[in-house]
């Protein structure tokens, strides 16, 4: 199958409508996270459940757009993440064609995974536009560090990485079992999701 | 929530045709970051973002915006690059085991002053935009109607997920889901409220993607619009000009710092 | 004319063993108003689905037989070129909102938009659909302050305005309050007197006793009931196939046995039919002594 | 249990009075719709039962706690509410599972939990289904699920919002016989509905709102000897209960074995004129 073949059946209308509603989650979920008062944000979860389905474009595409709408309704400066959270979406749905999300331990790794690959574009962003900062809890961390002689680079990856990697794992595992238990008529809908269930 | 950075009005700036608007944004953060003389082109197109939205009458709200947003970050990059910059060799005050350096804190300012500017400009577009009509003038600028559709339907369908999330709470609370108390019960109710909020979007997927078939959403017919937002040649013209400035602006600092004049 | 033709169906969502529909066959002449009732799982979304193009196209299941909608094969057109040709009118009104557009103008305007109609000719077009769908006064109102009737009357305007030949619609009012359902129904009901073909799936056996041409009843994917609301809402088979009656139609067939009913009158399906029959019971009785 | 809720107002924010000085009293073994138009405060009401909503003025008791003092998680042990969209509550991969969710979270033992779960499911006719993705089912089948995870839990009182809505006539049937042995159990049932043929049949006691006050609270068969009020809330009127009025009928049939005993009566009269 060619790449135009191929991306056309990643974007039928199904999956169109399917992204959407995905971008939503992502942006809607935090409520739940904060009504229970959780240490993380779960903002990704409708990007890796799209990668899971739809595969990695389509994963990536809705991360992407997540936070351009953002940028455009809360906050101007999510915008500058949306390289972030579309790798996010492209991470995990490679992870997913490699079937990594078959197995509970492979689904830990995909969470590791994702959360290097999201460091390695987050990081040049935090450290050449915000300086290391952006003005969340994590920043303690980058003090921290920083305060102990660590140049900002090497702060900044730590810092990303423990922020990142209990978020992506706890979202990894909450994006499995929604797969797990999508309904058959769905799942025929999107024949990548059988790379995820055996 | 949806339209939340929005502000109505009816200024010159609010009639602007929206991609005049987001060209001007997109130039602006292009100058801020990778313009000839650090500080004046970080501190320039803030200065006229800013000069901008006050002839527009609604300077104030983006300053206030600009605030609320970036006070976390600006008092937490003074502390930390101020005491903690790894480039400080100039010392200006002692607090007790703490030192404040001079190289910190100018690094501190630049960002600052970046990132102010930056919003600044971006606050332009957005707060004199209605969103609907970027996605619209985007549409009508060429962008596939299939990208049109993944920026324009979130944005009116945020509401009604929200407003199912306290549904969801409410109907599980109603079976004994215990949302409040210690941390093993709030980890607990986690799935108990993700899931059926998920459960219930994806079942409508298939519904909504049939609604847009029978709707034509991809006849192979060429679209058409119902309204046009207005453009004017003398908008295109400015827009050619800002991005030819910014271009400039980018090809002379990229020449100077490889000519070694930094 | 034969507005649909369907020959030799049999149909099979993916990854399922059991076909949702079986060896249908059917005609539906232009104009004509269809009725296809049935217990849940007999199959009646299904077939809204193959009337309206979109099986098998748009689902990866397997399908035997050939359907026709306006002499077009849906086995080699997609739904885009169905649409315009054949409305849908789905149970949820708010999944049907279009969700790019802000207000109820704009939204009756984005399937014309999407089939490339002139925008000259819009105004005209929306604006009669929004007079018979009662919604005049709200186009300037955002889609998402109406309530559930007044969007389903969008949904239906939306697909008016596109004038397909063929209109489907697949439980319109399940979601809807009574005043909601009423509003709807009266809609559909003008539609009788154009030459719209028509197909609904409905709960509301008292309203299709009234206005449908036809009624099919569906059980187990397979037709086994075809006639007038008359012949297939009174039939005694109804029962086994987990239809109810009309407490009408009950009535009278279970006073028939108790001699309340007159044994040559046909079993009722409308308010007037039942008062003339126990009515005529009535004056037999009183006339006889 | 007895639930019962003494002056109670409830306004949203931003003015709009949903609920205007209501008072009543659900006793155990009855069977109450509570009916009105969209929008009439039927569903506000209910959820101050539960103690999802509480009351602004006024007191909600459920037996001898009040809902102000207890959470709905709390509450759940003697108050279950089904809620309309089975979707927005379903979330586990068995129904199995799914019903022995809420008598999990009240605490029962896994002995007692798998108990009250086949109870339920038998009585909702879902013993079959048991293993089944709940998602697999069709609409219909989801409510079912709904419906049992609520039974399960084996409270005084249950509320369901528009249990039939979607249910064909066997599933109907169904509930309607899950009803009665709720009512032979004793236990309170509220029933939020449009389906007027369903009510008639099922409840003892109908409860009609309009616009944030209880304007008609009496026995069904009283319920439509007042054509007037019934008319002009919007309802639609049972068909049997309009065939008995054209018919002149004294006596307003309930359901199809309550016509026949008025025709048989009238036949009779006539005969013996």
């Amino acid at each position: 199958m060619s790449l135009k073949e191929q991306l056309k059946k990643d974007f039928s209308t199904f999956t169109l409508a399917l992204i959407a509603v995905a971008i939503v989650l992502n942006i809607v979920i935090g409520q739940i996270v904060s009504l229970l008062k959780l240490p993380i944000f779960l903002d990704s979860i409708g990007t890796v459940l799209v990668a899971l389905v739809a595969g990695p474009w389509a994963g990536g595409l809705t991360g992407l757009l997540t936070n351009l709408i953002w940028g455009l309704i809360t906050d101007p400066v999510a915008a500058a993440f949306a390289p972030v959270a579309m790798i996010i979406g492209i991470a995990a749905g490679l992870c997913a064609k490699y079937g990594l999300f078959k197995k509970w331990w492979g689904v830990i790794i995909s969470g590791v995974i994702i959360t290097v690959a999201l460091s390695i574009i987050a990081i040049p962003i935090r450290v050449y536009m915000f300086g290391g900062i952006t003005g969340s809890g994590a920043d303690f961390i980058t003090a921290y560090l920083l305060a102990t002689g660590k140049d900002l680079f090497s702060a900044v990856i730590i810092t990303v990485i423990t922020d990142n990697l209990l978020d992506k794992i706890v979202t990894a595992f909450l994006a499995w079992f929604i797969v797990k238990g999508l309904p058959k008529r769905f799942i025929s809908r999107t024949p990548r999701a059988n790379a995820v269930l055996e | 929530m949806t339209l939340g950075l929005y502000t109505a009005g009816d200024s010159w700036l609010h009639r602007l045709f929206p991609i005049t608007k987001l060209i001007f944004s997109l130039s602006a953060i292009a100058i801020i970051f990778g313009g000839p003389n650090k500080w004046l082109s970080a501190i320039l197109p803030g200065v006229i973002s800013i000069l901008i939205l006050w002839s527009a009458g609604i300077a104030w709200r983006a300053l206030k915006l600009i605030v609320q947003l970036l006070t976390p970050i600006a008092v937490i990059l003074f502390i930390v690059h101020g005491f903690f910059g790894p480039a400080n060799h100039q010392i200006l005050m002692r607090l007790g085991p703490f030192v404040l350096g001079q190289e910190g804190l100018m690094y501190a300012s630049l960002i600052v002053v970046r990132l102010v500017s930056t919003l600044a400009s971006s606050l332009l577009l957005v707060t004199s935009t209605h969103p609907g009509s970027l996605i619209q003038a985007l549409e009508q600028t060429g962008l596939s109607r299939k990208l049109v559709y993944l920026l324009g339907s979130p944005l009116l369908l945020l509401p009604q997920m929200a407003r199912r999330i306290q549904t969801i709470r409410s109907a599980q609370q109603s079976r004994g889901l215990e949302t409040q108390g210690n941390l093993l019960q709030r980890i607990k109710a986690l799935f108990p409220l993700v899931a059926p909020l998920v459960f219930s979007a994806l079942v409508d997927v298939e519904e909504r993607s049939l609604a847009l078939e029978v709707r034509g959403f991809s006849a192979p017919t060429p679209k058409t619009n119902l309204t046009e937002i207005p453009d004017t040649t003398k908008q295109q013209v400015l827009r050619w000009g800002m991005i030819v400035i910014a271009v400039c602006f980018l090809v002379f600092e990229f020449w100077r710092k490889r000519n070694g004049y930094d | 004319m034969v507005m649909i033709e369907v020959t030799g169906l049999t149909y099979y969502y993916p990854l399922s063993h059991t076909p949702a529909l079986k060896e249908i066959n059917l005609q539906i002449e232009a104009g004509q108003f269809v009725a296809v009732i049935g217990a849940n799982g007999a199959g009646k979304s299904t077939l809204c689905l193959v009337l309206s193009g979109l099986i098998p196209t748009l689902f990866n299941g397997r399908m035997l037989g050939n359907v026709t909608i306006n002499s077009m094969n849906t086995r080699n057109h997609t739904p885009g070129e169905f649409a315009g040709r054949v409305g849908l009118v789905l149970q949820n009104p708010t999944n049907q909102i279009s969700e790019m557009r802000y207000t109820v103008f704009e939204e009756v305007a984005f399937g014309l938009e999407n089939l490339g109609v002139s925008p000259s000719e819009m105004p005209e077009r929306i604006e009669h659909v929004l007079r018979l769908t009662g919604l005049i006064d709200l186009r300037d109102r955002s889609p998402f302050t109406l309530s559930g009737g007044q969007r389903q009357r969008l949904a239906l305007a939306s697909m008016l305005v596109l004038d397909p030949p063929v209109l489907v619609l697949d439980e319109p009012t399940a979601m809807l309050d009574p005043q909601g359902s009423r509003e709807v129904f009266h809609i559909i009901q003008t539609l009788t007197t154009k030459n719209t073909t028509v197909v609904i799936t409905e709960h509301n056996l008292e309203w299709i006793a009234q206005t449908a041409d036809r009624v099919i009843a569906l059980n187990k994917g397979s037709i086994v009931l075809d006639g007038n609301p008359e012949f297939v809402l009174t039939s005694p088979l109804l029962e086994t196939f987990g239809i109810d009656y009309l407490r009408y139609t009950q009535a009278a067939r279970e006073s028939q046995i108790y001699g309340l009913w007159p044994s040559q009158t046909p079993l009722p399906v409308t308010l007037e039919q039942s008062v003339l029959g126990f009515n005529r019971v009535s004056s037999i009785k009183k006339g006889g002594g | 249990m007895r639930i019962c809720a003494e002056n109670i107002h409830f306004t949203y924010p931003g003015n709009v009075k949903v609920l205007d000085n209501i008072s009543v009293t659900l006793n155990p073994g009855e069977k109450v719709a509570l009916i009105g138009a969209n929008g009439s405060g039927k569903t506000t009401f209910a959820r101050h039962l539960n103690g999802l909503l509480r009351p602004q003025s006024g007191t909600v008791w459920v037996g001898d706690w009040k809902t102000s003092e207890h959470s709905p998680a709390q509450l759940a042990q003697r108050v279950a509410y089904v809620f309309q969209n089975p979707d927005e509550q379903l979330f586990r991969q068995r129904v199995w599972d799914e019903v022995a969710f809420g008598p999990q979270n009240l605490g029962y033992s896994a002995s007692q939990v798998e108990n009250m779960v086949e109870q339920a499911l038998s009585l909702m006719g879902l013993t079959n289904e048991a293993n089944f993705n709940p998602r697999d089912l069709n609409y219909s089948g989801r409510k079912r699920v709904s419906l049992a995870s609520a039974l399960a839990m084996q409270t005084p009182v249950l509320i369901f919002d528009e249990p039939t809505a979607s249910l064909d006539m066997k599933e109907k049937k169904q509930f309607s016989k899950v009803l009665k042995t709720l009512n032979l159990e004793n236990k309170t049932t509220l029933i939020i509905s449009h389906d007027m043929d369903f009510v008639v049949e099922n409840v003892d006691r109908i409860i009609l709102m309009y616009e944030g006050k209880m304007i008609h609270d009496t026995s069904t068969k009283h319920f439509f000897k007042d054509k007037e009020l019934i008319e002009n809330s919007g309802l639609v009127i049972p068909q049997l209960i309009r065939l008995s009025q054209e018919l002149n009928h004294l006596d307003l049939a309930l359901n199809v074995e309550q016509f026949i005993k008025e025709r048989e009566r009238i036949i009779t009269t006539i005969k013996t004129e």
